[in-house]
């Protein structure tokens, strides 16, 4: 294993120190039970989101915490979800009164830890659940579709509903909005290590894709050989919009995200294929997001988001946010 | 079921889940996130540490306190559904007076329902419950007819193992499994086989009493 | 090869174009000659910060094109210097009549390259050559030290400058102390792959890191065995603090800089290690940098740069920007 | 020297270039950045590319037409100093007239004089010029002296390959190499090499005429 690391079981606590060392203006980090929060204090009347799960996706969650986004972040251990006094304690240190509104991706351990720490903390509070990543099959009688990369944009855009005064109930709306007009589709090169395992998740042969990869390294559709990213992205492309259908000349926010260990350089052109292929379809991209925000740790590959906006979407979606990992506006 | 019982158990458990922490790890991997092994490793540690702590406090307290242990120091499902384990049980009625047999059957019988609960995971569905629910029915009849407690025990240990197996090929409907389809086929579920190891520890251990 | 590629030939021109879709709001790329420049039209009076250099380092310098940093950059094929008529271009593109100061990474070709570029273009120009990199030994008889990290310092403190009103005189003289006030040293997990090659320019082995390695993956220091993070931090802040030499208490920047593959949890890591060596030998963090600035493809490794820091540079550090990969204050 | 000559030893060149591509792209890996062998293959793609646009103009056009093309379709040292080259060919006087031996070496050897000044590096320093100087010296003697043409080609092939050969263990104090220090000692520098193969290519096809 090669990291930048002490000890396995250190790992989250020092990385967690380091980023509120260098972001001291803007969050903090408490240890015991582990979140991190805004540094300001809280907004008399504002609803505060909590959003949190298993470490390796950074900067999600944490650096999405401050000004027009997250008001706390709770990081399980690398892939692991995060514990029900972690969200108690989050809760009881953000909520200004106006009520706590959780975004969880969905995931048995995600879903079951926020769960019962919703029902450990007394204030008022609610959930959005993320289920985006259409690798999956849907099925009411499974636990659905895994949460991925739009859960960065139900952050973004409901964080800055809050923001303006929206209410729990109009948060909570706006979130399940994004969400459902969402979907994502990722591939990975390479897997991931998980610090304790100390050897990667899974092997992969150096001709070898795997097809609609989840953020943990979890198998997707189908392991395939690698190919040229036109025809990648076409694939990705096809699977999200046979599954969002927008109309002819919905306007679009593409967001192309890296799994940790692809460089900017070839997101860049990832996008600019997405877009091109967009445009061959009659889908307008009215908004763009390219970078590392929902990672796999170091793992090689990249997810495409299609997210359909409405007037309220870009809205939000434009207004000012100051935090570690996403800021414009201010 | 003393404090003391817990904790050796615990230790017992450790030793296993030590032996057998490879092939944990790599059924977490092919259907999972790879963390299982290391959850179960981390809650285990926690408890053991607790020795100290909990030693020669009455039952009721240091239950709870290894609920609160598990449940805030692991994470992942395994920390949700092992915590609301311990936490039912540490809700147990009458944790001041013995707990024979037939009571202990009870405890454990109510903390698989409170998990069954927490998760919404029933037998079939690729889970450790597949391994539980079977385990905690049985234990019940064993309770109910007073039937002879060795020769019970060793029924269980094969159940648990039956059940464990038969999660291979089952189509996963909860947890990360579920989310692969088809290509969850062909292995074991992670948490129905460290949960068998726990049931087939525990159980060892009481027959050669 | 993994990468998210078509033909090794168009890698560049579409990673660019994604770039110039994706933001569209900030830059336009320019091709044939290639260049990036700034959307909004020049403000007279203001000297034109261009820099460049061969690709694959991305944000640098493409990413810090905008309002407080550069006016253009000149990207050349993968670590391959641009051509002269490129920087001609772009100086003719953005001089608003204050002259045009180029920033160069200290390498042969680059060098070489924007001599003959500010020989072409007739406007007043002056030149700051980075070269912050300890690693290696700097003789006046030699080539000297490469330019790596800080360049990104530079570019923003300069940038500030400029956008003040700075003439091109003082933009020089306040470039050429940022260079002189800082020193940069990485180190290597893993080779990078240039698309053209198709295989890593290096060979490393599993438990292995090039230490002081360039980035273009040329050699450092030497070759060793992989060490625990504190160790390897401990050893780049010595051969940093061994050469910028500051004074008891002196206020310095940390950045702690991804060369690629690298995920932000391990680079806070590093800077949690750095701020902790630092603080034990009294030298006092005053502002932080961490993320992939200047990387080297999908390298995985790190470099650490201080920068010794004085009211003017901390002031200039501070103030608004707004470029694709450095955005605050606005 | 004729439009026609200079496309006809790109070509060549381009054949003995391309046989020796990996060797020369694992000299820059070595002690530079892997791009040598590329950046010499797209400037070479790019001249020839250039026969349907130059075979019919006057020789100082089409040099012209090459230098520009040199020096902003490669980049890297390579495209500055290859670059430098051909501008100074494309200056020099009377290429109208007809060009023979004396006047090309004369050419050649202003041409690489300009890359010194360029570059700024000399004999001993690790680089190109380690092989090209010696060349440009001996072509002016074999010039100033009238010398046998073919015999002054032979030596200046192996003049040539004892050069790129010297590289081999200095230390390089100009170019990428340069920042290596000890560890460049070993390696044949890749600029050295293409170099070298470019003059044996055009000396040997001139000899075998
Ligand atoms: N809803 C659920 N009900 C019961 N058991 C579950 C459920 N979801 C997951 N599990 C069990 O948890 C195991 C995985 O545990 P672990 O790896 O610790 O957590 P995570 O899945 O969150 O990474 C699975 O193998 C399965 O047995
Ligand atoms: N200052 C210089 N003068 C002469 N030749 C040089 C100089 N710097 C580099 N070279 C030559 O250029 C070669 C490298 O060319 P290339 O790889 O194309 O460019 P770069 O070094 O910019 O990546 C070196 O092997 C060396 O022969
Ligand atoms: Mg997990
Ligand atoms: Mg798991
Ligand atoms: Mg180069
Ligand atoms: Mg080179």
């Amino acid at each position: 294993m090669k990291k930048f690391i002490n000890k396995a079981d250190d790992f989250l606590k020092e990385s967690l120190n380091g980023f509120g060392k260098a972001h001291g203006d803007i969050i903090q980090v408490s240890l015991d039970p582990t979140f991190v929060s805004r540094k300001n204090k809280k907004k008399e009347g504002k609803v505060s989101l909590i959003s949190g799960g298993g470490s390796g996706h950074e900067p999600m969650h944490g650096g999405f915490v401050g000004y027009g986004m997250l008001d706390a972040a709770c990081p399980g251990f690398v892939f692991s979800a995060p514990a029900p006094d972690q969200m108690q304690a989050a809760a009881e240190h953000v909520d200004s009164g106006a009520g706590v509104l959780f975004i969880v991706k969905n995931y048995s351990g995600d879903i079951m830890n926020f769960q019962m720490g919703a029902e450990m903390y007394s204030g008022t509070n609610d959930s959005i659940i993320t289920n985006d990543d259409v690798a999956v099959e849907d099925s009411t009688f499974t636990t659905g579709r895994r949460g991925v990369a739009a859960t960065v944009l139900v952050e973004k855009i409901v964080g800055s509903l809050a923001e303006d005064g929206g209410s729990l109930e109009e948060c909570k709306k706006l979130g399940e909005k994004v969400n459902k007009n969402a979907g994502t589709m990722g591939v990975a090169f390479t897997s991931c290590t998980v610090p304790a395992a100390g050897k990667p998740t899974f092997d992969i042969g150096d001709d070898e894709m795997e097809f609609g990869v989840g953020i943990h390294g979890e198998p997707g559709r189908k392991r395939e050989k690698i190919k040229p990213s036109k025809t990648i992205v076409g694939n990705i492309l096809d699977a999200i919009l046979d599954n969002l259908k927008p109309e002819n000349n919905e306007k679009i926010l593409l967001f192309v995200n890296g799994m940790g260990g692809t460089p900017l350089t070839e997101l860049y052109l990832v996008y600019d294929d997405a877009f091109q292929i967009l445009k061959s379809k009659g889908v307008e991209v009215t908004r763009s997001l390219v970078g590392n925000y929902c990672t796999s740790l170091e793992m090689q590959g990249a997810s495409i988001t299609l997210l359909k906006c409405d007037e309220k979407i870009i809205k939000n979606w434009d207004a000012p946010v100051h935090t570690a990992a996403m800021r414009w506006g201010m | 079921m003393s404090v003391n019982f817990l904790i050796s158990q615990a230790k017992n458990i450790q030793k296993v889940i030590n032996e057998n922490a490879s092939e944990i790890e790599a059924l977490d991997q092919n259907i999972g996130d790879g963390d299982h092994i290391f959850n179960i490793q981390r809650g285990l540690k926690l408890v053991i540490e607790l020795e100290g702590t909990i030693k020669d406090l009455p039952l009721a307290k240091a239950l709870n306190m290894i609920a609160m242990k598990v449940l805030s120091g692991i994470g992942g499902s395994s920390g949700a559904l092992f915590g609301t384990f311990f936490i039912s049980m540490a809700k147990s009625p009458d944790l001041d007076k013995d707990i024979e047999f037939r009571k202990a059957c009870e405890m454990i019988i109510n903390g698989i329902q409170a998990m069954k609960e927490r998760g919404k995971a029933d037998v079939g569905e690729k889970t450790m419950m597949d391994v539980l629910i079977p385990v905690s029915v049985k234990l019940n009849e064993i309770k109910n007819n007073n039937s002879e407690i060795k020769q019970g025990l060793s029924e269980i240990i094969k159940i648990a193992e039956d059940r464990m197996l038969s999660t291979k090929d089952m189509l996963a409907t909860k947890g990360r499994a579920s989310f692969l389809g088809e290509r969850a086929k062909g292995h074991i579920d992670p948490g129905a086989r460290s949960s068998q190891l726990i049931i087939d520890t525990i159980c060892k251990f009481i027959i050669n009493q």
